[in-house]
């Protein structure tokens, strides 16, 4: 063990890396659940390549005293479980990090300027226990130890995920874990570290939870009894999520051959009375264009999960950025209205992933969850959601003899029967039709079903979501965000402290609320962040309320916004001229 | 004068005069009464084309989707609420062309609905460009040196890929396309019934009477429990077989593998959230 | 006959109007033909029903002194061959109409301020030749009679109509002509009608073509050798020219089973050395999005001709509108350059097919040539293109054995080798990819990689049309439109003569010029003129440049404007408010 | 070390230790090597997937494209330019799945190329989902209670489209899978291998073990001209028989059908366009 100073605060980065399939991610999930349980605020983020096993993939743990959202670019501690893990994430590494990991990488490390090194036989131990794979349970152990974790809610951890079939290797785990904890302990008692991270009571009614849960969660909230996709990264964790609750809720889960497939069956459950979403990713989402614009035209609700990685094309399949904002926006041929949702925290996508249901079966529109990788595999230590007791409340009639599926009514929505409920018929076209769903080539008609749909955006006024303002109402600059980049941008402020700088951030992207031209121009300058490399949402707000941003920061090379990097990226615009 | 209970209202049919899409309609409305079903109950599903304008026609619910995407929203519409009658029909560019892939996967799933395919080996609202069977050499003005490809054999693939019935038929015999979509709509699982069907305006090579000329019917000879035997039959292509060339029954349907039907029919519309039980896994999470 | 008014004039309308299939369009084929070759200027629009036999469908054809390029919503001259046809083009009829047609027709119109009538026997005349499908050409020649083409000139049309097995029918449809043109003879003797069209001696020299021969001939010219398209309303007909010119152009012409398959057979060719189009419309194009990514990524060059026509999904199949360009230009997930082309007539969309292979090639970026229905289906009397003698230059380089596909150069643009040329080898990736195109995850690389593609628009920006400003460099208000409705923009304002008032027209419309701000500025007041819903133009306008469509006059209904209806529209603007 | 022609640089192999996707990588550079080609002439066309890198591993030009879309791809390449050796290689994920609707139409097609398929009944590069080949009761963190379609038939549906050249290998025999591999690339037509992978991350059912113990080697007895025949192989399950199903010779490819061929070999680009007849056709519009 090298000397070297002793890191310990109230906010600490963890930086676990390694190979695929290697057990990072068992490491991950037995920590983070521990951390929680011990009452501290835990977030974590990864990022991992698109292969199965090899490589080097990384998580981040970010363990605090306070609500944490947003990720450090700082390693506090670092635990690479191999010498490429090592090198993948040098570029984090300074010599106030604090380095874990076996003899023969800390050998690797050379710099005379690189971090404190601490040898843990973190294999050699789980070796002589009879397996080096128990070397995930002994680092697992060793975090706890690190941060005095009661060791008995290790023991219950250990129980809870060895059982059934498993059950026998209980033993060796628990052990491996002891081995650990202690090994950490000693590194404490020698002073080489010390948590001063206190623990918070609200912890412990908090949720620990992903993006890709919170999505699942909160469409189930929705009512969501369908769901019909094809995999693609990094949508897919929520199909799985679904499927897993398939039973128990009472829900359609289908894989289907491609996304064209998996859309268009999900406009024909809605037909059918039922609350169908598709979760998927740019490229698939691509294939569903088509059925946009018949969702547009028969008003099928249809709710879209879209999680944002970096295009064009495959691009990187397994990272994230928010590029496919306009792609969601102007979906689809011709022109029908659609709302746009983009959860900022885990918290909110539970609630925005609800709402989607809701506002898709109130308007018949297509509703959009536009997410990325990263707030997807995040996880979040969340104000649990408020889930009231009556199931969600459906739009459909039950049809009379005369039913008519598109009557012309005021603000554009038509009572919407479904087949087989009432006396009705249910005729839907995706051509042009009249009020009854037949083909029309009637030019009167045509231009009353244009109106009739484009009516709805003034019909949804009164369900758009406000941008929220962070900071002071006394602004003359706006830092703009959108989506999961909200939190890091409200950190990065909020450690800038600079007075007249407040946060704009938008959860619904589309329709923009009618307030939002008051904000801007009221902001003598306007700086949007975002991940992405043509500043798509200050494009957005430029083509609706004609204020342009006067400076952008963005980010697109897969990875996303760490505070420190967003603070110096902000703070260099201090001395670049205001704009006009 | 007409007062059948299938019978559509007072549209005006965009058919050409003397389309075999005529004589397919009124068969369909035969075969349905015949099964004893109501129009409120039956969903029509279908895409564009031609033979896609079917559901209008009719007195039923309809969906009439998009071009080549009829067999997922059938499949979607009969697993969201398995007391519906689901028919998907439309031409053979739409179900084999455009939408090939979903006809493949659709037949792996099995679902309870009929797949009924006007068959005129042309691209008939388009104007006459070669469709999937079109024979080779068969010019238009898009292969103005004659087809090509070989045809696509739907029924060939179709026992390829164990649908559980498959029959071919013409629009020009009512009794024998009749009964044989009764059969189709009263088998329980997939049911494929192509329909050599002339289209008057784009396809002068395959008349009523080339069809005539170029087809027999299967007789007791045949047996259709034979996979392998339905497959040489599918493999015949001069004269062309008609009649019921394979069928499965039994065979677990699609919607039946839910566990949500386990227990109970009720359709999903029917059905409650258990708000309480969302509550619980919210929970769970902390 | 009844009388009433006659017209004449140097710039008339004729309507022909009947059921789908019954040769409304051998009329217009025959007589437009005549009509030229006698000196007069031509052009014709059409409007017909999604149905192959009945229905009710038209065809305007204004006939001029001078140069005409946009649709008359008045008729002069009408000609009903049934009773329906009548009835669907009645808004249009007035009082000075001449309405020509068989006995049984004439009897259905019953209102007093009607049309004058003229009872013709077509039916009549050609049932006494044998056969009433003659009656086509009994009309025909009648309307060559009532211009006072020389009959020689029809003859010849008639011979070279009937070659081949259908010579026999020379003979019979000669003499339907001839009694057609007497029966025109008649009228005019009469004084009922008198053409003082005067011939021009300029239009010998034109080519009398549609838009969608336009658009073909222009793909030929720049190169196209491969076309991949599957069948789709209004953009088939494009298909078809190039399948007829297939053998004599050296062209590989295949209708693919679905869009997605003809897209990527034609980045496939162009990657194997082809310069390949696609030819699509809204519905067809949402299904090729995601190779729009893949051709993004892998820098391929690509042309999609993209003819609109109403939508959302199946919408109003055979009609049209300006409603994809949002579609266009957002299209495919990720971020890549592009570049629209909206030509505003068939010689601008000889021109701009040209060009789209020649830009294409030159930045491997996908280009769009943006059409509608009307565009394509209308004839032009145009002035014909310049095609000079040398075959297009490509840009493939012959590739040396360390090529990589991706080299980083200044402008973005890489020098594109293709695969059996050369000692190289070519390999593209829909991932990331480094400099030799092998699929990389560096972040350095996947920035380097977004930097170079969006580097190209810099390149690009000599390339870019201007838009072009018709009337007064004085104006207080700019009329904008875009695509095919500058010709219907420009008359109607030559009509309203308001000065201060000027066009600024664009066929390019994505990238826009870097002048466009400027004019805009110099306007108080600006009117966008688009053929959809939402002004999707203008919003782009405001998204690029921050100003704002002070009016919008919007069409969507499925037709063309017509010049009368557009001149009607702007009038009633004076009145309006100028928004500052 | 590695000096076979068609050895990739050095390059990080992503695929997992003990993939049966190496093996079919080995064979194919082998069977390269006997048929007499370079890695200029060679164009390697590949969608998304695990199988889908291969081409990365290997010395050629490649068009590693979009998920599902090789064929279209690689059916363009051949055409745009005949003299280029052409190969569709991917997951049956990407071939049989996302790509069906191309599969079925490529086939029709006859385009002179090879379409070789790592057949490993799950979806590797996403992490273990079900592919249209996974068995029945496969249970995958999607397909929770046991996969519910019946498996794809490859073979079969290639069998009713008359593919020329249709053979099943098994990643596990190198020469066996090699000789078939140079048997598919020398036949003129398209050619399909659908090769048994073993992926040893997700699919712990169908191991190099059970494809031992679950295929055999057609023999003599099997008459590879004969279409029937070959369907009802392809029909055997249990065991899944190896080797050539069917070989039908001397069928006119896709290419050859474009006029453009009919008097010259030379590829497109090598063609200067006529521009005065360019000129004429505009004349002509006078
Ligand atoms: C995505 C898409 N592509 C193309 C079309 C144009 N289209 C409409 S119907 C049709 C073919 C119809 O042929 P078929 O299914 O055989 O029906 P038929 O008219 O012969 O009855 C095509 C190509 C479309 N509507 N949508
Ligand atoms: C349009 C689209 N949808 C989904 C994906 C995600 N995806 C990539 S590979 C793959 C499946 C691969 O399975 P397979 O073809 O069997 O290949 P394997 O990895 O098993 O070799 C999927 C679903 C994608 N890249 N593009
Ligand atoms: S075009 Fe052919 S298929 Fe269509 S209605 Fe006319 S005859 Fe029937
Ligand atoms: S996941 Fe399976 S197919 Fe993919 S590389 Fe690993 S073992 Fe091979
Ligand atoms: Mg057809
Ligand atoms: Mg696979």
């Amino acid at each position: 063990m090298s000397a070297g100073k002793v890191r310990s605060g109230n906010d600490l980065s963890l930086l676990l890396c390694g190979e695929a399939g290697r057990g990072i991610q068992s490491v991950e999930s037995v920590t983070t659940g521990l951390l929680k349980s011990a009452g501290f605020h835990v977030f974590s983020w990864k990022e991992f390549m698109s292969r199965v096993r090899g490589g080097s993939n990384s998580t981040t743990i970010r363990v605090a005293s306070h609500s944490v959202e947003a990720p450090l670019g700082r390693v506090d501690l670092l635990f690479p479980f191999d010498a490429a893990a090592l090198r993948h994430v040098r570029h984090r590494v300074t010599s106030d990090t604090i380095l874990f990991a076996d003899e023969d990488i800390i050998d690797t490390v050379q710099s005379p300027d690189g971090p404190v090194t601490a040898v843990v036989p973190f294999r050699k131990t789980a070796v002589e226990l009879g397996n080096a794979v128990y070397a995930n349970m002994v680092a697992s152990g060793f975090i706890a130890g690190l941060f005095d974790v009661d060791f008995t809610l290790i023991g219950a951890r250990v129980e809870s995920l060895f059982t059934g079939p498993r059950a026998g290797l209980a033993a060796v785990n628990h052990e491996a874990a002891r081995q650990g904890y202690d090994l950490a302990r000693k590194i404490v008692d020698d002073g080489l570290f010390r948590s001063t991270i206190i623990p918070d009571s609200v912890v412990h009614d908090r949720a620990f939870i992903s993006g890709a849960e919170a999505v699942g969660i909160g469409a189930l909230a929705g009512g969501c009894n369908f769901v019909s996709s094809y995999p693609m990264s990094p949508s897919t964790a929520v199909l799985v999520f679904m499927a897993e609750k398939a039973r128990e809720f009472e829900c359609v889960v289908e894989q289907a051959e491609d996304e064209i497939s998996a859309v268009n069956m999900a406009i024909g459950a809605w037909y059918a009375g039922a609350r169908a979403m598709v979760t998927t990713s740019g490229g698939g989402f691509a294939l569903m264009e088509e059925a946009m614009g018949l969702a547009g035209m028969i008003e099928s609700p249809l709710v879209i999960h879209l999680a944002q990685r970096p295009g064009p094309a495959t691009g990187l399949p397994t990272r994230t950025e928010q590029g496919d904002l306009q792609l969601a926006l102007y979906s689809g041929h011709g022109e029908f209205p659609r709302i746009l949702l983009a959860p900022a925290t885990a918290r909110e996508a539970i609630e925005l992933s609800r709402r989607a249901f809701h506002m898709a079966d109130r308007y018949q529109v297509p509703v959009f969850i536009l997410t990325d990788q990263y707030l997807i595999d995040s996880y979040y230590t969340a104000i649990p959601p408020e889930i009231d007791g009556s199931p969600p409340i459906s739009n459909i009639v039950e049809t009379e003899r005369d039913y008519r599926r598109y009557r012309l009514t005021p603000d554009g929505v038509s009572p919407r029967g479904i087949p087989g409920w009432g006396a009705g018929l249910v005729m839907v076209d995706s051509d042009e039709h009249d009020e009854e769903g037949h083909i029309t080539e009637n030019h009167q008609v045509r231009t009353a079903m244009v109106d009739k749909r484009m009516a709805k955006y003034a019909a949804m006024e009164r369900d758009v979501l406000q941008p929220s303002l962070v900071g002071s109402e006394e602004y003359h600059t706006l830092v703009v965000s959108w989506g999961s980049t909200g939190p890091v941008v409200r950190e990065a402020l909020e450690r800038l402290g600079r007075p007249g700088v407040s946060q704009l951030h938008f959860s619904q992207v589309f329709p923009l609320h009618v307030n939002t031209a008051h904000y801007l121009e009221k902001a003598r300058r306007i700086i949007l962040v975002e991940g992405n490399a043509t500043s798509q949402f200050g494009r957005l707000l430029r083509a609706e309320t004609g204020y342009r941003a006067t400076d952008r920061i963005l980010k697109y090379d897969g990875l996303p916004f760490t505070v420190e990097e967003l603070e110096r990226r902000l703070a260099a615009l201090d001395g670049g001229e205001v704009e006009p | 004068m007409k007062t059948g209970l299938f019978d559509g209202g007072d549209i005006d049919i965009a058919w050409c005069p003397g389309c075999g899409n005529y004589a397919i309609l009124e068969a369909l409305k035969k075969a349905l009464e015949e099964v004893n079903i109501v129009p409120e109950q039956l969903v029509m599903v279908s895409g564009i084309g031609q033979a896609a304008k079917i559901p209008h026609y009719m007195k039923c619910n309809f969906f009439n989707g998009l071009h080549g995407r009829a067999l997922p929203v059938a499949t979607a519409i009969k697993t969201a609420n398995p007391g519906l009658m689901v028919i998907a029909e439309s031409g053979e560019g739409d179900m084999y062309g455009e939408g090939g892939n979903h006809f493949l996967h659709a037949i792996r799933r099995n679902p309870d609905i009929t797949n009924i395919v006007h068959n005129n080996l042309v691209y008939g609202l388009t104007k006459g460009q070669a469709s999937p069977t079109s024979l080779r050499g068969f010019v238009t003005p898009v292969q103005v040196a004659g087809v090509n490809l070989e045809p696509f054999n739907p029924l060939a693939v179709a026992v390829a890929q164990k649908a559980t019935f498959i029959a071919r038929a013409f629009a020009g015999d009512h009794d024998e396309l009749k009964n044989l979509l009764v059969r189709a709509i009263t088998h329980r699982g997939y049911a494929l019934v192509d329909i050599l069907q002339p289209c008057v305006s784009f396809n002068k090579l395959n008349t009523f009477k080339w069809f005539r000329d170029h087809t027999y019917y299967l007789d007791e000879s045949h047996d259709s429990s034979d996979r392998v035997a339905a497959f040489r039959r599918a493999l015949e292509d001069d004269p062309l077989p008609l009649g019921l060339f394979y069928e499965e029954t039994g065979a677990t349907t699609f919607e039946q593998t839910f566990s949500l039907y386990e227990t109970s029919d009720l359709p999903l519309f029917r059905r409650k959230r258990d708000m309480a039980a969302v509550r619980r896994l919210a929970e769970a999470l902390r």
